[in-house]
């Protein structure tokens, strides 16, 4: 039932135009996000993992609204974001595995996942540190003469850290074609975001650029997407920066075992009423595209093939020693095989 | 004596320091309600209140900077760097603000504070989060640097850094917070900043190291024919010449063993400090043993070789041994 | 006619109550700065200097509003700051030819006057350092359990690094007893606000801290107080931060010898028709405290003090060579005279 | 041969690497429209454009972060930090991103960036604008770290660093910007990073330099009695090891002469790189020549003080080669 079963990133992002694709891709991620937890439990994830089960509408949202020659740059919470844009469940999961099939040949880990073919730059393990990059990105895009454009993905406790400022300020005087979406999972690691950031809402805060700020429910994918529409196509045309709230929940701790003790009884509840799968699924049911049952078949189907990309890691061997010296600089023996982004 | 686990050392050095002096508070993220990343701070919050265990939004730059001002006002900030990486975004108001109060003011105003961090390689936590960094600090003048290796110097040290009049950063492996071993506290115990302790007594070989790798070099040390004496040197800067000197002077032999690349580990200037002493007096050149120049790796197997094992040391230092020759790295044989 | 003809800098500080000693003391900036200027064609300033001319009821007005064991963190450009919280011509004249009877023995020059008997902490050369050291600075007040606040000064380009934003949300979020002081001189270095900040007024900024921002004139010391005088206030009773933006210009160039030819013509006519000095001397003629003529006299008064002061600097001696290394550390030669803010 | 100031070096070596390239941009704070705080940039925006010489906000993180991105994504940034301090407040976006960009992406993504920076004492801007700092870079697998001496090796070390597939960190000593120098332009000139070259040749001692100090040691050379090789590393990260061991061997003799504080200064490595490789093979032992470990002081006279002079120089190097041992600094005598 799976649209692309394809492990080619690119052939993965188009297949996002369609809409049960869409879906697809939510349970995917739900599912690859549930099996590395396993993986973890089972001790096959070393360090430290962030899952993103409950933002799965963002991540297709943001995916589906973009160009794969687009840029974007990422947190640590990146996997979900790694499999909309296209990387593939293998390639996600092998990475976490730390095995040469992973999307950074096991080298980066969890935090770590890349993909140029589709634009995404290597997830970054430092709060921040991706909102700066893709300026630069973005000012690339500009002195090619391309209308492509750079996608900055991080959370709502990085809003309060300088890169933050540094960065829209710099976007917005320059007028870089770049979308700066925060995630508000209402936490920062352990912490709640009244305790450390004196408004609600992070959009506001793009009126000291002269910049948009919008906020939107990231439980929907469509309202998702629509946000990223209108900031997408402003900044194709010239238009500049905006920033964007997307409003949505994690379910999970922030990272590995954290129980999330913090959150208040009846939080997570309420939130998994605005699933973002069952909003999609349901409103699919509503338009014909999904049958009556669909999506549990959906589920299982993907539950499946997520299965079998695990066996497949797991089948697969730990990078050769030699990888820890092959990639350093250009001296080193895996030598350039730099990503054109402009090639086409 | 009770088995406790090293990161209980932490808390404890944290805990009496702040029942001992009110003017100290501990700040960092997610250390007061959460208990700390690394639950080095459990219960603090609980018994020292909200305005001296201070949990902070992830801004790097403002609470290492109102540490720098908390500090010359007259209060002990700890702050918590989680992993010493992030104060990347922050260097400045330790290395370029704190570290320069007493010289600007001419001794008026000093910042007797401390930058606490996990530190280190060997559990997959990535290239961006498992570096020792020691080098940022080493050798900024008005700066001290000093790394634990296991329960005792934990507390031990960290009871002096927050002591000391000066700012002082202490880096902790992070891979020792989960191990256990037998401490009994004392809550006078203190190990002076600036010295050196012989963790291991031997005649042949002096092995100079800290941190994570004092355990590497006394099992190292267990399996050689050489006898190793294993000096660590706790405090990175400014360090213990005497110590070091009087040891390498006994047996000869200097060896250095460093959880960083040769370009900034701090043997390079342990190495060529003796080397200048004792000049003359070696009976072998000196050797480091270090990690390649390369970001450290997440997959396991490739951590693993990263890092200096027990059996590699210990190789390596029967070759020093044997040829007086200092042997080639792994990454040199292999290639 | 100067009131205060003491050296002394709490003496200078409390003088400053007075109306006349506020006029008195915005001519000193003025003559130090002009000296200085002198003084360093002449060679005997090293390094950088930036002056204030134009900023002195900023100056004045921030000191006469605080209690002298409030803390103040300041940039580079700190003369009249210094001049204005107490220390005295020679103390800062002498800092900047690197002379012994300088503030700081001529070990930091002119980017680094201190003196923490009126709470003026070492000003600082590296942008927006001065923020997070103010915030810091007012939760130490708050721990000792005094009224103390700190008060923390600096450009119009700061307002665009990621100290000034951490510091704004880490002040407002734990309600910190601290007012931002933003002196919008338009130009950062070179460059004119416009190219660097895409908003008019810094204090809006304020907005995405949930703090006050308010817009003073900077050329008018007593509009200067007033709203120093609120956010003091609030401050004191546990109201938190204010960000106030005080709208002023420098007559000269950014440092040195900077001629400021990137200046539209007329700019600084027009500023110079409401310069700081005339306007509080116009209104203490009305209020009969300034008696005709008399500022021309203060002014010769003042030029002839601060000429003492210069000839005083430029007749003491250079510090001793053992300096260098007495203040390092607590082991150095300088042993710990540590000034103990909470005595009183 | 044409009399130049050797800012006119960085001037044209900027110039002509974005005539011939034109991923090549620069970015800095007042760099473009007033040419440039120390004027090194100075016509560049009329020839090159608003699109490739860029003023930016003072924002270090932000402009650093986006040279990053921008060189990832085909461009060639060339950045300005002022002062090498500044980067204190955006360390994280040059070492811990760029630097493993290519290690994260095995190859596929690289970032050929340079950071210019200004760095150095010896002009009175106090001491939060006047080190070098080049121990914050050295050593950082996948980055490498460059220091200007002269008119021509400013040219031929930004060319290079340009023309560099990785980032390299170019500190220029701000005391040379304004001095004047015969130099004739040869647009094709380079240096080869991780290449030292022999500035003076002689059979005694080899003193091992960069930066501003390679004048003090030139005229240090001048005027002592002993014959003194004087080795410009040029780059301190790799560093020429052939170059300085050859030269040591042929010499006997190992000094280095640092603008640093002996902890962090690149000394250390060199001499216990020589002191292994050569080991038994000296006449005396190594020595450095250090700055004290103390804040660079404003004043006139003391930063006089503070900075090595050729005289002290070749006074350390006659202790040296007439007692074979290493003579004490002059703040350990004068103590
Ligand atoms: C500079 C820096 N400081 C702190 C951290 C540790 N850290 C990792 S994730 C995180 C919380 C980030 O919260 P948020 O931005 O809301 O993103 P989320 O994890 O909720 O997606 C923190 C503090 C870091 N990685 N980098
Ligand atoms: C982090 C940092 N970046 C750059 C500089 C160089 N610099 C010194 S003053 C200045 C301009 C500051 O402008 P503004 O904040 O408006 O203050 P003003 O000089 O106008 O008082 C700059 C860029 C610095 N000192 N620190
Ligand atoms: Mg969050
Ligand atoms: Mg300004």
């Amino acid at each position: 039932m799976t649209l692309s079963n394809s492990n080619v990133p690119i052939v993965r992002r188009e297949a996002l135009k369609n809409r049960l694709e869409q879906l697809t891709r939510m349970v995917e991620i739900r599912a690859v996000e549930e099996r590395i937890q396993k993986l973890f439990a089972e001790g096959h994830v070393r360090g430290s993992t962030h899952l993103a089960s409950g933002q799965e509408a963002v991540s297709v949202g943001i995916a589906r609204s973009i160009d794969p020659d687009d840029i974007v740059t990422c947190t640590y919470r990146g996997h979900g974001h790694a499999l909309a844009l296209g990387v593939s469940p293998t390639a996600v999961i092998g990475e976490i595995c730390g095995r040469v099939i992973g999307c950074a040949g096991g080298l980066g880990g969890s935090m770590h996942l890349v993909e140029p073919e589709v634009g995404l730059l290597p997830t970054a393990a430092i709060v921040g540190a991706g909102l700066p990059i893709a300026c630069g990105a973005a000012m690339a895009a500009r002195a090619r003469g391309k209308d492509r454009i750079a996608v900055s993905i991080f959370g709502d406790g990085s809003a309060n850290i300088g890169a933050f400022h540094e960065s829209l300020n710099f976007a917005a005087i320059r007028k870089l074609p770049v979308v700066f979406v925060c995630e508000n999972n209402l936490y920062g690691e352990y912490t709640r975001i009244q305790l450390s950031t004196p408004v609600e809402d992070i959009a506001i805060r793009a009126a000291s650029y002269n910049m948009p700020g919008v906020v939107a429910d990231g439980q929907d994918v469509d309202k998702v997407a629509e946000a990223m529409a209108t900031a997408v196509a402003r900044a194709r045309r010239g238009g500049g920066p905006t920033l964007i709230e997307m409003k949505t929940y994690r379910y999970s701790g922030h990272s590995r075992s954290d129980p999330a003790t913090y959150r208040p009884a009846g939080e997570l509840d309420a939130w998994l009423k605005r699933d973002p799968i069952d909003i999609l699924a349901e409103r699919l049911a509503g338009e014909k595209i999904l049958a009556p049952g669909g999506l549990d078949q959906l589920k299982a189907d993907i539950s499946d093939a997520v299965e079998r990309a695990t066996m497949e890691v797991l089948d697969s061997p730990a990078p050769d020693l030699g990888e820890i010296l092959s990639h350093v600089g250009a001296h080193s023996a895996g030598g350039d095989q730099r990503w054109n982004f402009w090639s086409k | 004596m009770a088995k406790i686990w090293i990161r209980q050392a932490v808390l404890r050095a944290l805990d009496d320091a702040m029942t001992d002096d009110p003017s100290v508070i501990v700040m960092g993220e997610d250390i007061a309600a959460a208990g700390g990343p690394f639950k080095v701070t459990e219960g603090l919050l609980a018994t020292h209140g909200p305005e001296r265990v201070i949990d902070t939004p992830i801004s790097e730059m403002a609470f290492m900077g109102a540490a720098v001002g908390a500090a010359v006002c007259g209060l002990k900030p700890v702050v918590e760097m989680m992993f010493i990486e992030f104060i990347g975004v922050a260097l400045d108001q330790l290395t370029t603000q704190a570290a320069t109060m007493r010289y600007l003011s001419r001794g008026r105003l000093t910042t007797p504070l401390v930058v606490r961090a996990s530190a280190g390689a060997g559990q997959g936590f990535g290239c961006q989060h498992s570096q020792m960094l020691d080098h940022w600090f080493r050798g900024t003048p008005g700066l001290k640097v000093a790394v634990t290796s296991n329960a005792r110097t934990t507390y031990g040290l960290l009871r002096s850094a927050i002591e000391d009049p000066d700012p002082v950063v202490v880096l902790e492996p992070r891979v020792l917070y989960a191990e256990r071993e037998e401490y009994e506290f004392d809550r006078n115990y203190r190990i002076p900043l600036g010295q050196a302790e012989i963790a291991r007594p031997g005649s042949d070989v002096t092995l100079v190291t800290c941190g994570a790798m004092r355990r590497v070099a006394l099992a190292a040390a267990e399996t050689s024919h050489a006898n190793i004496e294993v000096v660590d040197l706790l405090t990175l800067w400014p360090w213990d010449r005497r110590t070091v000197a009087e040891s390498v002077v006994r047996t000869g032999r200097l060896v250095t063993l460093e959880e960083a690349p040769a370009g900034s580990g701090w043997g390079g200037d342990v190495v060529s400090s003796i080397a200048i002493e004792a000049f003359g007096r070696l009976k072998a050149p000196p050797h480091r043993i270090t990690l390649p120049e390369a970001p450290v790796p997440y997959s396991g197997a490739l951590e693993a070789r990263f890092l200096p094992s027990p059996a590699y040391v210990a190789e390596q230092i029967a070759t020093l041994v044997s040829t007086n020759k200092p042997p080639l790295p792994w990454w040199r044989n292999a290639a």
